[in-house]
């Protein structure tokens, strides 16, 4: 479509491969891609996809990134490939499944379990009586919303898990991402919902695992900053256990 | 054991987060002047005698920071090496061995609190 | 380099699930740079821990009278304890300066009706107050004053 | 055996339509179950990458419905059905008040209420905005709202391939379960179909991977008919070489269109937006910039001749609070930061306003099948669509699609478990067949390239009869070369190159029917601007079109237009 642009340059990709169906464990492949200036980890991969070997699994769709499909470990990080240059990369590109996780298929990660987890924690609205949409909207100042905004910017990329040490070496951890989904609706003026939120976060994946690694905040490529919110949700956690021995609570 | 310190566990990161802020404010100082200076002998003659070490130790201040100075990074490194061990031993935060770090830390403070009360 | 660490770590809940290979986790984060630093922080711990036994035996000595003080200030010259009080020295600095930087982010935006002052001020005032605590014992256990 | 599940209602698609389908469904009826399936998890949906806002009318702003809805009329080029645009102006505020008592994050005046912007072909401003995240924030407050009802069961990662039909009736889905490359049958009273647009039929488009008309084409090969076709919209401000969108908001807020000059033409020249300048519908604008360009007045790069967006007199704290996401995307795929320089820019592909034919209830002319959102065409944007009300759309013929649904599901019938089944199993044996089929010789994605380039040269922003004429036939080839196509990926697990091969497939569906439909039509109106000509011809075009699908090919029809109280007139700004 575009006319050539630049000097391309040839680059080796070192890329996971897996196949349940064949392999017992994951292998790796190389390819030699010449690649534009301007193309992204995941330009690359499409191109392999697309004309040297149709057979290479990957998820992505937006590529602008924000739908948080892309996500990879590329030389030991996680990446959204989408965003990565690879111009920041010399001669060599490794790019993996993201860590963490197990493994579908070559660069397809299983995220059920994060997907459980995530919904484990509550993320919507909880309020003792619900308005009527006729009711109009609630009024929330600037303020208010700048409590939470941060923590209502993640697109569940998974990159936070697959850098933190703790989600590497225990399973139940809730780790970055959902707590901080958690943290974004504890703080949001709407909500009533912090008490059954903070017995989840005090529960069998409790947010105290964590032990302020702060890779998540590192790797995020959206700087939510899930490290704030898991050590902000640990002090609430704390104050509302307190709490609760000194007002009894009904149920 | 394992819900037992599921249950501790708000308590231990409190203690833990107060030997991280507190017990690091306090550490450099008494670790200059009281295991390093008066050792090296850059500290005014006297200035660690017994009598003047009593003196200031037995103060009330005295005594509320010198448990601080025991129980807070008994605390701290109790909940820090349970999460080195976890990754050397390459799984989750273990119950067993935290349990035996934190009944270390624990016997550490009241311990320091007997001694504290004693002097 | 990679492992099986717990293939049910993330476990899936849906009809018709295949098999899959067991997460990618390193034996050990030391094989991993940017893992280095949080490593040693963990590690600090270490010295910590050490050291509230140490500061425990000195509270006993003091309690005990003027030889076992005298002891103690003994062992204290001794090579051994020099360096590991120089090492702990170095891993206190460190843990104030990475903890100092990470605290500040912790404070959340509002906690009931009292609202924290901006973060590099709280970063400043950690700061201040470290050099301010260090200065004072300094000064009283150096015996300039009282 | 194939495993089968059963569900009341089966939502396909899991984008702003198919999660507020899925959600009403639930709501309207405390025993209904809810199938929601999706080629991708929910929050991966194209919804997701919106930027600018969504359209309701808010009190106190000197705004009312009727305002909106004659604004959405006039951009649409007088061929928007009239009730559906009423229903749509009278539902939009609840909805999106809906979606705030979710949690959705809208940006915020000072006194707490929600704050709006203006957008191209608005007389007011009634955008709703979250920053310039808006349809990332919308498919994250709705996707985790749904996660509270139980009774919305989601099959993600399953890709629909066929719709079931039994006794001239809907009565399930078939799909392929990516994970295991098993095929799995959905029964339910009433399917929703709320797959999104078809952009990838493009090469260069604002759309993501997954927008390649799955549903038109599902529907299509049912025997509903596609409507008005040939109406997509090329948005004036994407980024050259990527298509990435550069969104409408930061007109919106002030910034300016410039050529080579520096000249701010849509002011100095005339191009039909007359006041509006910057805030002028899309149509008009994409048409102007490609007039600047063969003018010479365009800029040369790498990705073809552009011309520029000017941000800079906003200021960095304005960019930052408004837009800080067109700052990032500038950045990283264009290399520029819009504090300090303009943003290249060029038309872009971005939205169908046609699609699979529906009535003001989202209800298709086949019993049990519904659709809504940008795979729908309810006939609210006509020849085209304003910018915000999309997101908007999604919400109320959502909502509307999944209550009808269910109301339709308790009169209806299960159909028969025997013949589903049957049908079903032929369907899987077809993927069977297909996946890894070494014998053929033509590639996806050459071919996907062909069609690609076919459709942009016969249906860009400025067409002539010929070049589409040349289209339809291109096409025609295309699609029967598809039949010899090679497959080389064998296994079940996780087949990424079969999921494309079968989309490719409803690609080109798509396009043959955009392609016919665009020449048939010899007027320009909206979006469909012909170069021969230049004119609306309301005596002999006021009609939507129609596609049906024949063994043969593409066959046309005609649909008249539910004008109530805004008489035609010419369309000037
Ligand atoms: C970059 C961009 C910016 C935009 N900005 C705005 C804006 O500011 N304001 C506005 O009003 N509109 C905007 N739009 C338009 C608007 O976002 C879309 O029209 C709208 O989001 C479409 O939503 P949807 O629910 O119909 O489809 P999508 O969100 O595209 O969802 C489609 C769903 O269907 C599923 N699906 C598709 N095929 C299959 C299959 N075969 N089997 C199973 N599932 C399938 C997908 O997995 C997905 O879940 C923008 C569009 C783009 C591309
Ligand atoms: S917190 Fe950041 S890294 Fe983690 S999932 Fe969300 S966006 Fe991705
Ligand atoms: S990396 Fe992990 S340990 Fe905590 S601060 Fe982040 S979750
Ligand atoms: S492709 Fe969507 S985030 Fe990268």
């Amino acid at each position: 479509m575009a006319p050539e642009t630049g000097e391309m340059r040839k680059r080796t990709f070192v890329v996971t491969r897996f196949d349940p169906d064949k392999d017992q464990v994951p292998k790796t492949q190389t390819y030699e891609v010449a690649c534009r200036p301007d193309w992204k980890v995941l330009d690359a991969l499409n191109h392999i996809k697309d004309e040297i070997d149709p057979t290479l699994s990957h998820r992505w769709s937006c590529r602008m990134a924000v739908c948080g499909s892309c996500g990879m470990n590329v030389n030991g990080e996680p990446k959204l490939t989408c965003k990565t240059q690879l111009a920041d990369y010399g001669e060599v590109v490794e790019v993996e499944p993201l860590a963490n996780f197990p493994i579908v298929r070559d660069l397809v990660i299983e995220m059920d379990g994060f997907m459980e987890k995530f919904k484990s924690v509550k993320p919507w609205v909880i309020v003792a009586k619900e308005k009527a949409a006729e009711e109009g909207p609630n009024r929330q100042s600037p303020e208010e919303l700048s409590a939470f905004k941060q923590f209502s910017m993640c697109i569940n990329c998974m990159l936070c898990y697959a850098a933190c040490p703790v989600v590497a070496k225990e399973p139940h951890f809730l780790g970055p991402a959902a707590i901080a989904l958690g943290h974004r609706y504890n703080m949001d003026s709407r909500d009533e919902g912090a008490a059954e939120r903070n017995e989840v976060f005090r529960g069998e994946g409790t947010v105290f695992h964590c032990s302020y690694a702060n890779e998540c905040t590192e790797v995020c490529p959206k700087n939510v900053d899930p490290a704030a919110a898991i050590n902000q949700a640990k002090l609430n956690a704390v104050v509302d256990w307190a709490a609760s021995f000194v007002v009894k609570r009904n149920g | 054991m394992k819900t037992l310190l599921l249950r501790l566990e708000p308590v231990i990161w409190l203690l833990f987060g107060a030997g991280i802020l507190l017990g690091t404010l306090l550490l450099p100082g008494y670790l200059l002047a009281v295991t390093l200076g008066a050792p090296l002998g850059l500290l005014p003659d006297g200035a660690m005698s017994y009598e003047r070490a009593y003196t200031l130790a037995s103060h009330p201040i005295g005594r509320v920071l010198l448990l601080a100075l025991i129980a807070l990074p008994l605390w701290k490194g109790a909940h820090h090496v349970r999460a080195l061990l976890a990754d050397w031993l390459g799984h989750g935060p273990d119950p067993v061995i935290g349990s035996l770090l934190y009944a270390i830390a624990a016997a550490g403070s009241l311990a320091g609190i007997y001694a504290v009360l004693t002097l | 380099m990679a492992r099986a660490s717990h293939p049910q770590a993330m476990t899936p809940h849906r009809p018709g699930s295949t098999r899959t290979a067991p997460p990618q986790v390193p034996d050990t984060f030391w094989s991993q740079p940017r893992m280095r630093t949080y490593l040693l922080f963990d590690a600090t711990g270490i010295p910590y821990l050490v050291l509230g036994l140490i500061v425990l035996r000195v509270a006993v000595a003091l309690g005990r009278g003027p030889e076992a003080w005298q002891e103690l200030m003994r062992d204290f010259s001794n090579p051994l304890y020099l360096v590991f009080h120089a090492i702990a020295l170095i891993s206190v600095i460190f843990v104030g300066v990475r903890f100092f930087r990470l605290f500040p982010k912790a404070q959340p935006a509002r906690l009931g009706p009292i609202k924290p002052p901006p973060r590099p001020v709280i970063h400043a005032g950690l700061y201040a107050a470290w050099i301010a605590v260090t200065l004072a014992l300094l000064v009283v256990l150096g015996g300039l004053w009282p | 055996m194939m495993e089968s599940f059963r569900h009341d209602v089966i939502v396909v698609g899991g984008g702003g339509a198919g999660l507020r389908a899925a959600i009403a469904a639930v709501e309207a009826d405390p025993k209904v179950t809810v199938a929601l399936v999706s080629k991708v998890y929910p929050m991966r949906s194209h919804t997701v990458s919106a930027e600018g806002g969504a359209a309701a009318y808010v009190e106190g702003k000197g705004d009312s419905l009727e305002k909106h809805a004659y604004d959405t009329v006039k951009g649409s080029d007088f061929l928007a059905a009239q009730d559906s645009v009423d229903y749509f102006v009278e539902q939009a505020p609840l909805e999106l008040t809906r979606l705030e008592h979710w949690g959705c994050p809208w940006s915020r005046n000072d006194d707490g209420t929600v704050a709006t912007r203006p957008f191209g072909g608005m007389a007011v401003p009634r955008t709703w905005f979250a920053a310039d995240k808006v349809g990332f924030h919308m498919l994250h407050s709705l996707f985790q709202h749904s996660l509270r009802f139980d009774r919305i069961v989601r099959y993600d990662e399953h890709f629909v391939t066929k719709l079931l039909v039994d006794d001239g009736a809907v009565k399930g889905v078939a799909a392929l379960d990516i994970r295991s490359g098993a095929m799995r049958m959905f029964q339910g009273r009433a399917v929703i179909l709320a797959t999104g647009g078809a952009g990838k039929c493009f090469p260069f488009t604002t759309n993501g991977n997954i927008k390649t008309g799955d549903g038109m084409s599902l529907a299509y090969r049912a025997g509903v008919g596609l409507k008005d076709m040939e109406f997509v919209q090329y948005h004036p401000t994407g980024l050259p070489g990527t298509g990435i969108l550069i969104t409408e908001a930061s007109r919106g807020e002030g910034g300016y269109v410039l050529n080579a000059e520096g000249e701010r033409f849509l002011v100095t020249r005339d191009y039909g937006v007359g006041q509006k300048a910057e805030l002028g519908p899309r149509d008009m604008i994409s048409r102007a910039e490609i007039l600047e360009i063969e003018a010479g007045r365009g800029i040369k790069g790498p990705y073809g001749e552009f011309v520029q967006l000017d941000l800079r007199h906003l200021g960095e704290a304005k960019i930052m609070a408004k837009l800080p996401f067109v700052r990032e995307l500038s950045k990283i795929y264009a290399g520029v930061d819009p504090v300090h320089e303009p943003i290249p820019i060029r038309p872009v592909l971005h939205y169908m306003m046609g699609g699979v034919d529906t009535d003001v209830r989202g209800a298709t002319p086949l019993p049990g099948l519904y659709a809504a959102g940008e795979v729908a065409c309810v006939s609210m944007n006509g020849a085209n669509r304003l910018g915000s009300n999309s997101l908007t759309e999604c919400l109320v013929f959502g909502a509307r699609a999944g209550r009808e649904a269910v109301a339709y599901g308790r009169g209806a019938s299960d159909g028969q478990e025997a013949r589903l089944r049957a049908a079903a199993e032929e369907e899987g044996a077809r993927i069977d067949a297909l996946r890894g089929r070494k014998r053929g010789s033509e590639k996806i994605a050459a071919l996907r390239s062909e069609m690609q380039t076919a459709m942009e040269s016969g249906c860009g922003v400025y067409r002539k009869q010929e070049s589409m004429q040349q289209a339809v036939s291109d096409l025609a080839r295309i699609k029967s070369r598809y039949d010899d196509i090679a497959l080389e990926d064998a296994s079940k697990v996780f087949n990424t190159e079969i999921l494309a091969a079968l989309e490719l497939g409803a690609m080109l569906d798509v396009a043959q029917a955009i392609a016919v439909s665009a020449a048939h039509r010899t007027e320009s109106r909206g979006a469909h601007a012909c170069r021969d000509f230049p004119q609306r011809n309301d005596r002999d075009f006021l009609y939507h079109s129609m596609v049906f699908h024949e063994e043969s090919g593409p066959r046309l029809d005609k649909k008249s237009v539910t004008i109530t109280r805004f008489q035609p007139e010419e369309r000037k700004y």
